[in-house]
């Protein structure tokens, strides 16, 4: 599976499952102890079609109970529309706590089992994934970015239309009240 | 295992007695071994291995995934800490053989002896050079001996890539290291002697304003663009057409640093720009003859010249190109060989090169016709879209350009406009394309025409600006030096440049920038039409906005830390690395930024300004570096002595700065960090509250309101407390339950560590 | 462009008139340009890209398949040509910082003054040094020179692999064939540096046998470990066993080229193996004190050292583990951290690690047991295995591990065997293993025990040799020189070199060896219980089987190829590179053989013996070096001049030598080309009848009846046809309607392309 | 498709279309204008249960009349069983004739369309096709091996046992036939 960006092409060995079903990527989720939502900045500077790419984003934490890491700058939109964030560290600093298995997490309660993230640019984003898929053997990945991340531990096929895209959110955050 | 004492004290010229040479005369791999390692046990090399594999021996591809060991034994950590050192390298190569040539050629046309001379300004002449080595360079001679010093470090650091040597990632790292500060002395090498040899200008700072942008070229003229790093033949061009009066009749620009470097010799040179715009720049056809140097030089410069019809020379035995080397011919017979028979030719002597140009420009542009696209015809090559996006997916920096080329067919301009602020100009998109649409082309339709100014680089800081600002920048009070360097693969154009500059230059920090960011940050007016380079002043002074000059020239802004030490401090500076670096660690609030960082070249300059104790911020597309050097401020080793006790400190230490090379995903989040990361352990009360009044105020303006999380880290005592948000901040390190503590005394990482560094040096 | 003429002389001591100097003194990458491109039209590179993309720079990764180009404007076949370079450098430098380390330490025990004498056997000292440069070394400081000279290269050439320099792959052919030379000119002072340093054998042809196997090592004693190629610690740990009468109280051995070198100082010294028994001999636990030095040491030793309990002592540079630096402390107080805190330990002075080897070994042997495991208990592990082969297909030799594994549990011993006897103990199946079976101790199990003989390492070829073969090497009735070099990543184990070298020196050609090949060869027995290096004379002659030495030994012999023009034709040979090696490539029929090349020396090796015009052919794993100079014996330019009229010859003139740089898949085809690739176009009649000889009889017996289907090439007229196999081939070629054709007089190159050389020189 | 061997696994973009029925694989040889059948030494080295490696692969040259070049010392053994080959070049050295489209082949008819080959040792075999995906783009390559190539444009599926092995020969021989 070609991730839709050519410099994210794997050159590897270990990559995604590719999770073309909203309801099992919730149940993966659901699944976790202590998961968490990391955001990037595509979040506050895209809509999908006529709502910021960040609302959808909000709705899934929302729904999962996730607590979140706003990355860049996305903590300042996440307070102009009042919603707080558990961490705000960039995408590189949190990926360094994520490494060390003894790390106590946003909450304090003990290192992520599952990372999950949306929004982060992605040839960095792929970049972090594989620091994490080589030395954070201790947690599980999930990239919710329609442009696919082969690094991942669990990743979307690249969604070409909107309105797909719109579809797989909907059915997460239905299936993650669930 | 090779030092000989006798040999070393001939070579620095021990017995020139201005200062007593200090414990790391000309340090080996291993000298400086302790210092790297005190330096990354704290900053901890982070790896992002940007492929799984290992394919550098026949045993390979070996799958390094996840703690599997290739068949050398080695593991993905080392394997990737390897690749830096391979890629640093290659960097410290290219301006270490860049200064070997320039050195030589020099050397050649003015005799070794000839006297470096940077002007009244400048007594402390090689700062790095005299800190590293144990040298004063005095004539051309001593250059020489610079970047003997250095080839013979590159040999060992090259040797420990191959397969089978380093088998543990902290020793690369050390090597790496290494690499960096060799790489900054072939720099600073290679600058003063382009300085001294081309008598660029040293002693004012306020250089000339130069035209930039391809705007500013007349196309009416013969156009002869020079792309590369090397200035030696383009210098020859301006010395012929100045020698026969032809500087009025002939345009000539250059592209990279080059460019920079030849409107230090002559302000009527013209800019083009910067890296990205090169297939753009030779794709629109002006010039009619182009001559490659050295450096960051599209391979396929030979294609692209036939294409636009433009003739080619090519100057150096880096970039050969495959053509006929014609050095010895006559210069008549190349000019016939290149506007008769249409060749593409090499020749290795400057002066030939420049003059052979000339001719041939002034002989074929009559015959050129030189015009931009018009709207009208672009759009209707792109209405061929058929909007599959494959050209999207190949590009670099993740442009949806094929939409944008969809919407210009349809008659939306602004969009195409926008995506090629972004763009590169790489040709990745267009060799994609299943209906061959020729997008860098049509872009020309979209491309602004405007004209720019960019001051011209003005070379090494000088000591009396140093004296000024030393006590300031140590107290704090000078908010810090923030340092804009590297290349142009911005992850959102040009413009995010200029908006960082102008921030720190409004809030009164030093801000300097070189090569490629200094034309980026020229290529964008405020609502008066003013560049940044026109809107401040151009000394190194509170609120400055300065341009070193090429990439050789960041090593001037090292250069001004170390001075900052030697000169303002006094700390003995000759072959005492340890202490200055220390120094500049723990008490100069400088800040690199290599927004756009693609090259080896890039790296290894971040690398050697970390060892000296910089931190550097980069640019997302960094990450495919490799390599950071990050702390984690709660967990990490902030142990530091006050040297004043040489005790340790019992209790927490501020991690100031906090990271020594980290790569930051949006500009937003690098300005805040930038301002954080000049924040250093020697602040005095009221430097640090004038740091931190920024940190919080560009905290809330970019990242929302509240405190940044780690605010009460950087607070001492209520001294610290920046006056306009007393009350605030107070409230909120009651409820924190934080707690005051001591301001370290003289912090240094001397003798925290083994090392033959003397504490009493920092004093 | 920095060529300074009077600066050459003085560096290459032009007064000293033991020679005019030549044309090309100190060559600069440029100068031999055009004599690689003249190789290069007929040998063009063949490209077999390991990876589609190139991931370089932070533009990347750039897909460059079929004809894409990467954002910098690279195609794959420029970015292949980059890399290779890039490998080049690395092994470039491998030898050359190993020759720089070597030299200054040597220098600062004895001097740079210290007089280099090879003894009454080797007047031609240097022959590349003397040819390459243009310098007669005389003194260890004129060694030093010399890789001054190499350093000043190497960065010219790293420089270059930076992105956006050279773009075109024939320019860095050009470079990689410099930086080949440049290796072999490095090789060269650093083995008559060691020569002259350690007084080693060089003026006798039957140097010692050695002991050579693991079995060959006394447990019962302490066992001191040397591996890598920088003997001066190993050296100085002899010193230390003979000057205090220890020498019979413990086993000192080697592993790789160090322990070449150690047996030229002592041949009581002993020979573990090649590289590919690295893993394989830490891991049985024999060793007591391990002493890594440089190259090709695996990555994982202190692991591994930890594991088998044996201590270690790392005192390189290039290799430093991470472990705390002792050099400075006293010898005492680093034999207590070893042997009672258990630390291994970095120590950079040659003379106190050789020591401390030693007296740790001492200390610590008589508390360790070494046993090698017996079947049983490996058969019981083996137990586990659930033959999934997950092991195999991690195998870098293809070999079929698991099946090996499954069928030892089931009591098979045999195939296991075979399979130790293909294997590198790479350790990469056994990570694999689900079941986590330690494959590798197993196979200690089946790991025969035997004893062999090696001769130890003579260094140059004498003066009087070459006189004495010249002529008949140079006319063909020597059939062939045939050097088997290089490493040991054999695609079916040590064997095949045996057989391969057993095959020339029966048929009388002259067979020499050196590095991991000279032990590999050495590994097998005859019926009658001899190894080659027993069956055959040790001197430099017909059907003579010689041990050169280490890696850097391989310079003795291009230098012999070199000796050959310079001696016995009397060739100037003075910064005269092209005359010389026209001479080779025309008139020296000599072949290298690399069948388990790995490294990147081997790359740089086999590169710079092509630039002297000698083929070298490669075993399967090579193909993973990405490139190879091929011809196509019908369709190339096989133009040539006649040298004594100086004139084109107007007729086809054989393929002779058919490829630069090959790829051969099985032993069985590589000695029969070997054969052809030993052709010269200078052979006489009868020395082309006994080569065809020997090519017709070899295909024959490897490739089935009938006739090679070049063979009529090679036949110039009916008295080059071999007596034995007369009337048949004068058949063969009748039907094929094969035609006389004249035989080139004095066959050259020079002046078919535009170059400095006089080809005066070469009659 | 991982190919067995690790050493081959791709890293690159053009990746080999898996042909796992032999009737495919022999419409795809007899649509070939020129083929060429390159076998390898491992066809001498080894058998297929009782049955000499390269006794399957001369019943596939048979059948789809295939021109054959023998590298390395296959040429011996075919000459042992009285086989004539159409051309005795080493792997590299065909390879090398292959890249140029002007090269006449191995009956100078003209340069081959299609290549197959069987028993070349898989990293030298891998390498090779690496060069002709890259500078041989007026062919197409077809790796009739067991381990599997992804940098041919055809290849088979990892094959273990030897029976599903011979039942592709067996397949593919009656389809070239037919
Ligand atoms: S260098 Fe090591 S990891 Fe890389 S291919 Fe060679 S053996 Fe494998
Ligand atoms: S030319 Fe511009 S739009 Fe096209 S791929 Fe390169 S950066 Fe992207
Ligand atoms: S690749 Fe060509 S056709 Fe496809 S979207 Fe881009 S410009 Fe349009
Ligand atoms: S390291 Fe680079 S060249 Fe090597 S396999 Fe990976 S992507 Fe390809
Ligand atoms: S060096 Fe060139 S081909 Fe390689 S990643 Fe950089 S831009 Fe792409
Ligand atoms: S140790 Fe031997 S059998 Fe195992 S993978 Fe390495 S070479 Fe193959
Ligand atoms: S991986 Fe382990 S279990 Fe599987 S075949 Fe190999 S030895 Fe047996
Ligand atoms: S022959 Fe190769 S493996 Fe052996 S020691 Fe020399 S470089 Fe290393």
């Amino acid at each position: 599976m070609k991730p839709y960006w050519d410099v994210n092409v794997l050159t590897g060995t270990k990559t995604a499952k590719i999770v073309e079903d909203p309801v099992q990527w919730a149940s993966i989720i659901k699944k976790s102890i202590r998961p968490l939502y990391i955001l990037g900045p595509d979040t506050v500077d895209r809509n999908i079609g006529d709502k910021l790419f960040l609302e959808y984003c909000l709705d899934v934490a929302k729904a999962g109970n996730l607590p979140i890491c706003a990355t860049a700058h996305v903590r300042k939109k996440m307070s102009e529309m009042g919603v707080e964030t558990d961490s705000a560290y960039d995408i590189i600093e949190i990926i360094n706590h994520l490494k060390d298995p003894e790390w106590q997490g946003v909450r304090k309660e003990g290192n992520h089992d599952l990372i999950m993230f949306t929004g982060v640019r992605c040839d960095l984003a792929e970049r972090g994934l594989a620091t994490l898929k080589h030395f954070a053997p201790h947690l599980k990945t999930m990239a919710l970015c329609r442009f696919s991340h082969p690094n991942a531990d669990f990743a979307l096929p690249v969604i070409r239309k909107d309105t797909k895209w719109q579809e797989y959110f909907d059915g997460l955050v239905a299936n993650l009240i669930n | 295992m090779s030092k000989n004492k006798e040999e070393t004290l001939k070579i620095i010229k021990g017995e020139d007695a201005w200062e007593p040479v200090g414990p790391t005369p000309l340090p080996d791999i291993t000298d400086l071994r302790n210092w790297s390692m005190r330096l990354l046990k704290t900053y901890k090399p982070f790896y992002a291995p940007f492929c799984d594999l290992c394919c550098n021996c026949t045993y390979g591809k070996c799958d390094l995934t996840a703690g599997k060991k290739g068949a050398c034994g080695i593991d993905i950590a080392t394997h990737q800490a390897r690749w830096v050192l391979m890629q640093c390298c290659m960097g410290l190569s290219a301006h270490g053989a860049h200064g070997r040539h320039l050195i030589d050629y020099l050397i050649n046309k003015h005799g070794k002896d000839y006297k470096i001379d940077l002007g009244l300004q400048v007594d402390v002449e090689a700062p790095i050079i005299r800190t590293v080595m144990g040298l004063k360079p005095e004539i051309l001679g001593d250059l020489r001996t610079v970047i003997e010093y250095v080839e013979r470090g590159l040999i060992h650091l090259v040797s420990s890539t191959h397969t089978g040597q380093e088998g543990h990632y902290l020793d690369f790292e050390n090597k790496s290291l290494h690499a960096g500060m060799l790489d900054l002395l072939a720099m600073e090498a290679a600058d003063i002697a382009q300085i001294a040899g081309y008598n660029y200008p040293t002693s004012i700072a306020d250089t000339p304003l130069v035209e930039l942008g391809w705007g500013a070229i007349d196309k009416t003229k013969p156009v002869i663009l020079a792309i590369g790093h090397n200035a030696a033949p383009i210098n020859a061009t301006i010395d012929y057409l100045q020698n026969n009066n032809l500087e009025d009749k002939v345009e000539v620009c250059g592209i990279c640093c080059t460019a920079h470097d030849v409107t230090r010799r002559s302000d009527r040179a013209k800019v083009v720009g910067h890296l990205a715009r090169q297939l753009f720049f030779i794709r629109c056809g002006i010039a009619d003859v182009i001559i490659t140097d050295e450096q960051c030089v599209r391979t396929d410069v030979p294609e692209e010249a036939t294409r636009a019809g433009a003739s080619l020379i090519a100057t150096s035995d880096k970039i050969c190109y495959g053509l006929e080397d014609v050095t010895e011919k006559e210069i008549d017979e190349i000019v016939k060989m290149i506007t008769e028979e249409k060749k593409q030719v090499l020749i290795l002597d400057p002066d030939k090169a420049g003059e052979v140009a000339a001719r041939v420009a002034i002989a074929i542009a009559p015959g050129r016709k030189k015009e931009f696209i018009n709207e009208k015809t672009a759009m209707k090559l792109a209405k061929e879209c058929n909007g599959c996006n494959l050209c999207s997916e190949a590009c670099p920096n993740l442009l949806s350009v094929g939409k944008s080329v969809k919407e210009f067919a349809d008659g939306e301009v602004d969009k195409l406009s926008e995506t090629f602020k972004l763009c590169f100009t790489c040709g990745k998109c267009e060799q994609k394309c299943p209906k061959n649409i020729p997008i860098i082309k049509i872009m020309q339709a979209v491309a602004t025409k405007e004209t720019y100014k960019m001051r011209s680089g003005r070379g090494p800081i000088h000591d009396v600006e140093i004296r000024q600002v030393g006590s300031p920048i140590v107290l704090g009070t000078i908010p810090g030096i923030v340092a804009f360097v590297g290349c142009s693969n911005y992850p959102k154009g040009d413009k995010e440049i200029a908006e960082m500059m102008d921030e720190f230059a409004r809030r009164k920090y030093i801000v300097v920038a070189s090569g490629c960011a200094a034309m980026a940050a020229g290529m964008v007016k405020d609502k008066e039409g003013k560049t940044i380079w026109e809107k401040y002043p151009p000394g190194f002074e509170a609120g400055g906005v300065l341009n070193v000059g090429s990439c050789v020239a960041n090593s001037h802004i090292a250069g001004a830390a170390i001075k900052v030490a030697n000169i303002f401090a006094k700390l003995p500076g000759r072959a005492n690395y340890e202490c200055i670096a220390d120094y500049i660690l723990n008490r100069v609030g400088a800040c690199g930024v290599a927004w756009g960082a693609y090259s080896q070249k890039a790296l290894a300059i971040g690398t050697g300004f970390n060892r000296w104790g910089v931190p550097v911020v980069l640019g997302p597309h960094s990450a495919k570096y490799k390599r950071l050097y990050l702390s984690r401020k709660e967990e990490d080793d902030w142990n530091i002595m006050d040297g004043r006790t040489e005790k340790m400190m019992d209790e927490y230490v501020e991690p100031a700065p906090e990271h020594l090379a980290i790569v930051i995903e949006s500009k937003e989040r690098a300005i805040v960090s930038i301002a954080k990361y000049c924040i250093r352990r020697n602040d005095t009360p009221v430097g640090r509250q004038i740091k931190l009044n920024h940190y919080i105020a560009l905290y809330k303006k970019y990242m929302g309101e509240g405190f940044p999380d780690d605010l009460h880290l950087f607070i001492r005592k209520p001294t610290d407390v920046p006056m306009f948000f007393k009350r605030e901040v107070m409230d909120y390190l009651k409820k924190i339950g934080w707690k005051p503590r001591q301001q370290v005394g003289l912090p240094t990482l001397i003798n925290t560590y083994p090392t033959k560094a003397n504490i009493a040096d920092i004093k």
